[in-house]
């Protein structure tokens, strides 16, 4: 069976819903004539996937995910392999896709959209004539007291400590799969670990900066945008040793022929050079497309130049830190459970 | 009556047992009971206790590497673990055959997402061996050995094999020792390390702040049931009003008016700042920690103790304190000697109330509760929703199922369930 | 009615109270105007004075306590402005009633005559605590209300705000919440999902609690704990448990019965609320039934009514206020339930908690609060509507024995 | 079954037995048969299983064996909104959600009768019981009183031929009650209804009934009008129950011609009437009414025989003397007179003699 | 105020009111003076003000108006606890959750007696109401008769000098009540203490105590002792609600020597005592208690006045007959006559001569 023509795209909700429905969804209906529905379950995304599949009624025919949760998800099955080169749009100048996406293209099943970081931002009246310029400034409690939050989960925060604990950029990772260096790191996260707020949903860090709540804290570079250039509140960001991440889209397996096809074509349509750099316009997270970056252009309501907010941008990414697909994959629930453990402690 | 000592069954008239006649007579009277219950029952147990059942079952339910992987699992089962080495070609071609299959079905990382959890490393083996093994052919292609080496060497290590060994049978009690901070380790059941134990810290945590809310809605509860159920009702059921507003408002909302009220640039420590009697630097840390969880739950739990505490006050009658007063007794003894201890039936089912719901929350601790404030079904929901660790997921609720029902069973006891009111 | 005779009682001690309560005014006082210790002395002299000349014309009681009104209200004017006006009023209508509340001994008059002083201090003491008990249960509606008017887009008490500014204030919470198009979605299936749910828990449950309350039901325990259940297993299984059931139901209905997907889509999140209801229905039905006088379904059976007349004509209108308390408290469980549905339900269902629950996580924005303030002031209404019910319906039971 | 019904039985219970556990027979094993237009009352103890028979004729409990007839029909099979029986409940179980002609309404409106013969039938039922202006009332707001003429002008308005009424006068103070056991009797005696009703009260069930049924333990004891009730009882239980009595032990000395001789503990041997006794040398109960005693000499009988009696205390009663003397060793012995002009006033202390018939003397089962 | 006071005075009530809502007085105008060692019963219909007087005493309610003074000594200003009276709730009131032993220890507990003392004085006091075997229950396993004596055991275990009842054996049946009453009696003379008794129950109040105090509607109708008040009542309200009676309306003719002659509605003329009529031409109403009408011609004393009756309903009372005459167009008229061995059993239709003495006819208030 079918639904008459119209399919249902789950994403996160808020600001960067808005920006996928302008850039995306929008013009696809009225090039199609298709319904999109937007769910914004994109959080329990990964259970719902699971259990919708082994019940055998997927109801959902694109998912928006970060890019760890579709590696999660195409191990188990869940989400459909798609070949970048067959199946997605070449770039205009006809590099492939997959040389378009290059490295982004971390999973079989999944196809980057933007790249987006995950940094600090800052109260501006409250760190003195001395602004934080590198990372390590979170664990100086001494020049920049008052409290920080951090994401409550070991990624991206193992990685700050190892670096600020004097662990060269390219060796993190071979430090932290052994105990030793889990220690190592939590070690040195235990030396604030009285003055960190935990945060666990994006809102958060927005919120705690906005009341003065924290000094510092980490979000994703968008939400950071919006709080300086949005809502004007006295912050500003740190771009050093952001963590590059990627979200992009998964297809559920287990979708019927019909409607996989139409899941396919709307991917290709949404994923192709200007649907990316258009995205751009309404939030600062970069294309995850080689091509699309020349092509972006101003925002939306604001009219600035997004290019230097984007953490793709030259001036921001001189110091970025790549996030370890593979590593995450196969280590992150014993890390996980020993940082949850250490927490807890 | 006359004889209840006879051990013979009473026997009515026609020479049948008593027993036996009652049942026939009261057959109807039953079955309309029954036929009554009858639709709520079947609902509840089709679209509650079998889901809910089922999904408690995952627990101990391991299948899947039988399934996935069945001539290694034979072959893995000869094998010495505690011989150092890997197992021998025997067992690589088999687990070769097995990836042919699982691979063409896409279910091969599956199993390794799922002994992942018990050896870090082996999803990603699975996952890069899946890869080759696409293209093998099992009569020409081996020595599977070699060919497994060659992918990765981690594949020589006897702990991934023990590993494969270990769960191969159909069920585990591997979720439940790991819910209890436990583990199967080489030579039997054995602690986790340390810096992993999590769980026990977690159970005991959620208990013991379960009492102290409970504690403290007895603490600001009983005064208010008190006050309720001695005015007259018109002024009573406006106070009532009171009391179940907060219950109206949206958890969520609650939650975040909370977390406005009490944390460090919140209302109460600016308006303390203001006053002069903290320093703007020392300002009280009341949230992101066990007390704000502690506000809050209690905040919104404490309707639940209030309730019922004052269905069991109206029924105490104020002649016991007018007879303890008339006997000499003060307004204080005549309270903690009469009124207190025929008031404790409420307290009781207001506590357990008030703990099984404070037991099972997670919102709640998880908006406000920072590290040291969360429960374990943050963790259950941790593992539900983002690890898809399901089988260690129902092994937590099972645990927590338990302590529940132990409690609902002791509350059914004490006070009898359908002596709560709720309005 | 006054149970004691008042008599006045000394000035000296209604100086020391007047000028103790004054304290603790001009704590407040001075230290917004940068002096604490100041603001206690000015306090506690001024209004020991203000005591003193007061009770010496107590005759003249209506009067002073116009004058005094009137006179902090004008030093608050000269402090401070309009809102500080204000304020001095207040605090003037309060010392004026205080003084001769204390003065002539008027807290004694609806006490017993032979407490002792300590017992009257306990009395109002007591009432105080309960007070803040009462202030406590609706501070976070009392934090909510305000901040929902936000001119900014956070939850933070803002500068502008504190000041009393207007510029701190805006309707544009309000006016999101009834332009946005999720919000208005999440409303309606709100609006449309809690009766559904509530109606199916309500009927169902109250015939199984009446069954329930009949005298030979094998197993009553056993079939009571199954349920209760709902209310006692952690939220987060349920809902992973129970979408497994609706999900292939949802199948079923969908392929064999040929419904539409939205439809279905409801059905499901309906009777998942519905279960997660049932528990409140029995237990408030079922202690109401306790109460019910067996004698009345007996005398309408006799008179020659059958089972469904009897119900509907004798039993329901007496336990029904029972069944509305059930009621409400499924209809809450519905209305401010996130977890269930999340898993249960798809985008076409998204409910208020729902859309507040993606608003906390994605994007902080005061228009929650001004939903809650929304919901806040159906429910008073709400309240007070099943409290004049209850009245009404107390009346008719007047002489009915529980 | 119907076959072996006598002709003009109306309701017939026959070797009833109920229990409500399984464990304990609450009615061991009733037969009784009712004509047409009886008065019947069912009198014991509290826990003697009156209104459990009730329940069974009226349908809300189920025999656990025997068969009921009603009519010569058995109605174990007939749901009770079938039986067509009218009942008057201890509570009077007014439904309290309606108003007073509502309630009476009620059962015309299920067997649906047209409005106007409801109303119509209503206001007569009303005016039978002296509530005709009180159509438009709730339950709560009548008094007691007015509530019970209320139930039963209910429990008639369908005019039923079977009314059982469960201890409808129990709640109401002595004088409204003797009020209403007046109208009663008078009302069912005026329609030709049967009735059966219960209560513990006896002078209840003595001034009101045609029969009464004395139970204990699940058990009639004795079943007869009221008269011969009180002056032959057949046991002690009914002997004690009934009215006050002044019990004697004692020895059966002989039996002739229908007088017994029976030797008291004390010694003294006084002639009865043999009533549960047969032979000589059995333990008995010797039982006399209180009022067949007679200390004033001019009035004893011929034939009495006397006993001495001390005074031991007098209590005044108004409109009757209760004296308490010590007979026999018995410091319980109770004697009525009426506070008549000419009556005597007895002094604690005074020595008497006092005298009752052979025949108001009853030798009963020890 | 205390100058004011009798010597033998023990507790006295002087111009008491009081209202609850301040629109309606519930107790008007009491004044009441009762000696130490007195047994006073508070008689009266429902909601008359009794249990408002006791409470008054016992310090939960507060007068409105007026003076309560204990041992000369007003007791306006002194909390409940202090008081030192003992009080038998209506329900008991015992604590549910303690034994009855621990029931019991608690006044003397918290009068802080010693341990060996307190057990000591438990235990007679449980003697005393022969319950020495269940100190270790709770009241919950008790009968409503053991726990009635319970209650009273409690209240006289510390002593006190005033006990106050409060409808202690309303929920009692007919057995244990009488069987209470005279412990109860026995116990206050015994011990000697005062005793305020609330009841609504006639026979109650005639049998149990040294004087009667009739209520209604908030005022004393009548003070004095039970023959007095029965055969003597000072107004119809009283001589309504004590006893049977029966009334016959007349019209004051003359009153001469203490005796007044009464023309009955339908002519007759009557002597009768005059008791609330002054003068000629008031209207009256006569009345007659039941017990002392005589048709027997043979008892009937000289100077009886006779009037013709028809007989309209016998009615079996068991001890007595009850039989109800028309006599001078008054249907209701009733005689009682005790089921003796030679009292005939009138039939309904016979014409008889009824009389009675003078002295026994009272002309009351009309
Ligand atoms: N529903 C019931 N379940 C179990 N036992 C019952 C039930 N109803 C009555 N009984 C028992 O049956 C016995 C007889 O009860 P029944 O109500 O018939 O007595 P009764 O003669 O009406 O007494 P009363 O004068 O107190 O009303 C009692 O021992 C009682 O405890
Ligand atoms: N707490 C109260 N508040 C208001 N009115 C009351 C209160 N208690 C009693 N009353 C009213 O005062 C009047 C007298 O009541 P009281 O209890 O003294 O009567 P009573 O003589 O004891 O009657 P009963 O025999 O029914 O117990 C009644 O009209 C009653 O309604
Ligand atoms: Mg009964
Ligand atoms: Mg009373």
């Amino acid at each position: 069976q079918d639904m008459a023509n119209e399919m249902t795209i789950v994403s996160w909700g808020g600001a960067y819903s808005t920006s996928q429905q302008n850039a995306y969804h929008t013009p696809y209906s009225e090039n199609t004539g298709v319904t999109i529905i937007n769910d914004e379950s994109s959080a329990e995304a990964v259970a719902k996937l699971r259990a919708m599949n082994e019940a055998g009624n997927v109801t959902w025919d694109v998912v928006d995910v970060v890019a760890a949760d579709a590696i999660r998800l195409c191990d188990e099955g869940l989400a459909l392999e798609i070949d970048a080169d067959t199946q997605l749009a070449a770039a205009p100048d006809g590099t492939s896709a997959s040389e378009d996406f290059g490295e982004l293209l971390v999973s079989d099943c999944f196809i980057p959209q933007i790249v987006y970081s995950t940094t600090f931002g800052y109260r501006t009246d409250l760190v003195g004539d001395n602004p934080p310029t590198e990372i390590c400034a979170v664990f100086d409690t001494e020049t920049y007291p008052g409290k920080r939050s951090l994401e409550k989960r070991a990624i991206n925060n193992m990685e700050w400590a190892l670096l600020c604990d004097g662990v060269a950029k390219e060796d993190v990772y071979d430090v932290l799969e052994t105990p030793e260096g889990q220690e190592q790191a939590l070690a040195k996260l235990g030396t604030i670990k009285d003055d960190v707020i935990w945060w666990s949903a994006g809102a958060d860090t927005p919120q705690l900066l906005a009341d003065g709540e924290v000094v510092m804290g980490s979000t994703y570079n968008g939400r950071l945008f919006s709080v300086i250039e949005e809502q004007k509140q006295p912050v500003a960001m740190l771009w050093d040793a952001q963590i590059f991440d990627l979200d992009g889209w998964i297809i559920p397996a287990g979708l019927s022929p019909e409607r996989q096809a139409r899941a396919l074509d709307y991917i290709m349509f949404a994923t192709d050079t200007q649907r990316l750099a258009d995205q751009a316009k309404w939030i600062s997270y970069g294309p995850a497309r080689a091509s699309s970056a020349p092509l972006v252009g101003q925002h939306a309501d604001l009219g600035i130049d997004m290019a230097p907010h984007m953490p793709t941008d030259p001036e921001n990414a001189k110091n970025t830190f790549l996030y370890n697909y593979e590593f995450w994959a196969d280590y992150r629930d014993d890390i996980e459970a020993k940082f949850q453990a250490w927490l807890a402690k | 009556m006359s004889d209840t000592t006879q051990s013979s069954p009473v026997l009515a008239a026609d020479g049948r047992p008593l027993k036996h006649s009652l049942n026939r007579a009261l057959r109807r009277q039953k079955m309309r009971a029954l036929a009554l219950i009858l639709p709520l029952l079947a609902f509840v147990l089709l679209t509650f206790i079998v889901p809910i059942g089922q999904m408690l079952f995952r627990s101990v339910q391991n299948d899947i590497v039988q399934n996935t992987l069945p001539q290694t699992v034979i072959a893995v089962q000869s094998w010495d673990a505690n011989s150092g080495e890997a197992p021998d070609e025997a067992a690589f071609a088999a687990l070769a055959a097995d990836f042919k299959t699982a691979v063409e079905n896409k279910t091969h990382t599956r199993v390794g997402s799922r002994l992942n959890y018990e050896t870090p490393g082996i999803s990603s083996l699975f996952r890069k061996a899946g890869r080759k093994a696409k293209r093998w052919d099992l009569e020409t292609d081996g020595p599977f050995k070699e060919q497994f080496l060659d992918i990765d060497e981690d594949w020589g290590d006897p702990a991934i094999w023990r590993t494969i060994q270990k769960f191969s049978p159909p069920v585990t009690s591997g979720y439940f020792l790991n819910a209890a901070d436990m583990q199967l380790g080489d030579d039997g059941v054995e602690f986790r390390p340390e810096n992993q134990q999590i769980y026990i810290t977690l159970f005991k945590r959620t208990l013991f702040m379960s009492m102290i809310i409970m504690g403290s809605c007895i603490l600001l509860g009983y005064p208010v049931a008190w006050l309720l159920a001695n005015l007259p009702s018109a002024k009573a059921n406006v106070l009532l009003i009171l009391v179940l507003l907060p219950f109206w408002t949206s958890l969520l909302v609650r939650t975040s008016a909370w977390k406005v009220m009490l944390q460090q640039q919140g209302v109460i420590n600016d308006t303390l700042v203001w006053l002069g009697l903290v320093g703007d630097d020392a300002r009280l840390v009341m949230i992101n920690n066990q007390f704000g969880t502690i506000v809050a739950m209690t905040h919104i739990l404490l309707p639940f103790m209030i309730l019922p505490m004052y269905s069991v006050m109206q029924t105490i009658p104020p002649t016991y304190l007018r007879a303890a007063k008339s006997l000499g007794a003060t307004n204080w003894t005549a309270f903690w000697r009469v009124y207190f201890p025929q008031s404790v039936p409420g307290i009781g089912a207001g506590s357990i109330l008030v703990f099984i719901l404070a037991i099972g929350y997670y919102i709640t601790p998880e908006l406000v509760g920072g590290t040291k404030g969360v429960f374990i079904s943050n963790r259950i929901a941790f593992h539900i929703s983002s690890s898809l660790n399901w089988g260690l997921a129902a092994a937590l609720g099972t645990i927590l199922l338990a302590a529940v029902l132990i409690l609902y069973w002791a509350y059914d006891k004490i006070v009898g369930i359908d002596n709560v009111k709720l309005g | 009615m006054a149970l004691t005779p008042v008599t006045p009682s000394s000035t000296s001690f209604t100086a020391s109270t007047t000028a103790a309560a004054g304290a603790v005014a001009g704590l407040f006082i001075g230290t917004s105007q940068g002096n604490a210790f100041l603001g206690v002395i000015i306090g506690a002299l001024l209004l020991a004075v203000i005591a003193f000349v007061a009770l010496q014309m107590r005759d003249r009681e209506k009067a002073i306590r116009w004058i005094i009104l009137a006179g902090f209200a004008l030093a608050g004017f000269l402090m401070g402005g309009l809102s500080a006006g204000i304020m001095g009023a207040l605090f003037g209508w309060f010392f004026g009633w205080f003084i001769f509340w204390i003065g002539e001994t008027r807290y004694r008059a609806t006490l017993v005559p032979y407490l002792t002083p300590g017992q009257v201090l306990w009395h109002y003491g007591f009432r105080v605590i309960c007070g803040a008990i009462f202030v406590f249960l609706i501070t976070p509606i009392l934090v909510v209300l305000p901040l929902s008017f936000n001119a900014q887009d956070f939850f933070t008490f803002t500068p502008e705000m504190l000041r009393l500014d207007p510029e701190g204030y805006s309707l544009k919470h309000y006016r999101d919440f009834f332009t946005s198009q999720d919000w208005q979605l999440s409303f309606r299936n709100s609006v449309i999902i809690a009766p559904i749910a509530t109606v199916i828990s309500v009927t169902l449950g109250t015939l199984a609690a009446i069954g329930l309350s009949q005298s030979h039901v094998p197993g009553r325990r056993a079939i009571m704990a199954i349920l209760i259940s709902p209310m006692i297993v952690p939220l987060i299984i349920s809902a992973t448990g129970m979408f497994f059931f609706y999900s292939q139901m949802g199948q079923v209905l969908e392929n064999n019965l040929g419904l539409s997907k939205t439809f279905v889509g409801y059905v499901k999140v309906v009777l998942a609320h519905a279960v997660l209801g049932i528990p409140f229905v029995i237990i408030t039905v079922t202690a109401t039934l306790v109460g019910f006088d067996r004698s009345l379904t007996r005398a309408a059976a006799n008179m020659g009514a059958g089972p469904v007349t009897t119900f509907f004509r004798v039993q329901m209108p007496l336990i029904l206020p029972g069944v509305i308390s059930g009621g409400l408290f499924a209809f809450i469980t519905s209305f401010d339930e996130v977890v269930v549905v999340l898993f249960v339900g798809s985008a076409r269902q998204k409910t208020l908690p729902w859309q507040m629950f993606t608003g906390l996580r994605e994007q902080i924005s005061p228009t929650i609060l001004a939903v809650a303030t929304i919901l806040v002031v159906i429910s008073i209404a709400l309240l007070t509507t099943v409290e004049l019910l209850r009245r009404r319906s107390e009346r008719l039971r007047g002489i009915s024995p529980t | 079954m119907a076959a072996s019904t006598s002709d003009d039985a109306f309701v017939e219970f026959e070797r009833v037995q109920k229990s409500y556990d399984g464990e304990m027979l609450v009615v061991k094993d009733l037969n009784l048969t009712m004509p047409k237009g009886e008065f019947l009352t069912m009198l014991g103890p509290s826990g003697s299983g009156k209104t459990t028979c009730l329940m069974m004729l009226a349908g809300f409990e189920t025999a656990t064996h025997g068969d009921i007839r009603l009519g010569g029909i058995s109605i174990n099979n007939i749901p009770p909104h079938k039986r067509g029986i009218g009942m008057v409940f201890q509570n009077y179980a007014l439904f309290p959600h309606m108003t007073i002609a509502e309630n009476l309404s009620f059962p015309l409106e299920v067997r649906k009768l047209g409005k106007s013969e409801r109303e119509e039938k209503v206001k007569r039922a009303l005016d039978m019981v002296e509530m005709g202006a009180f159509g438009g009332r709730r339950p709560a707001q009548l008094s007691g009183g007015q509530q019970q003429r209320v139930a039963l002008a209910r429990a008639l308005v369908f005019e039923p031929e079977l009314v059982l009424m469960d201890e409808p006068l129990g709640a109401l103070d002595k004088q409204l009650r003797e009020k209403m056991q007046f109208e009663i009797t008078h009302l069912a005696h005026n329609l030709g209804i049967t009735v059966v009703y219960v209560t513990h009260d006896q002078t209840e069930a003595l001034t009101m009934s045609d029969r009464v049924a004395v139970f204990n333990d699940g058990v009639i004891q004795q079943l007869a009008p009221p008269d011969q009730l009180y002056e032959s009882p057949e046991n002690s239980f009914v002997a004690q129950f009934i009215g006050e009595n002044n019990t004697l032990e004692g020895q059966v000395k002989e039996i002739t011609n229908g007088i017994a001789v029976v030797q008291l503990d004390d010694g003294e041997l006084i002639d009865c009437k043999p009533v549960n006794v047969d032979k000589p040398g059995e333990r008995t109960r010797v039982s006399i009414r209180p009022e067949r005693v007679e200390y004033n000499k001019d009035r004893l009988s011929e034939g009495a025989h006397t006993l001495k009696a001390e005074v031991l205390e007098f209590i005044y009663m108004g409109d009757i003397f209760r004296t308490r003397l010590r007979v026999a060793g018995n410091d319980e012995f109770i004697i009525k007179t009426r506070n008549a002009p000419d009556q005597v006033r007895l002094q604690p202390g005074q020595q008497i003699e006092i005298g009752w018939l052979p025949e108001d003397c009853r030798a009963l089962d020890a």
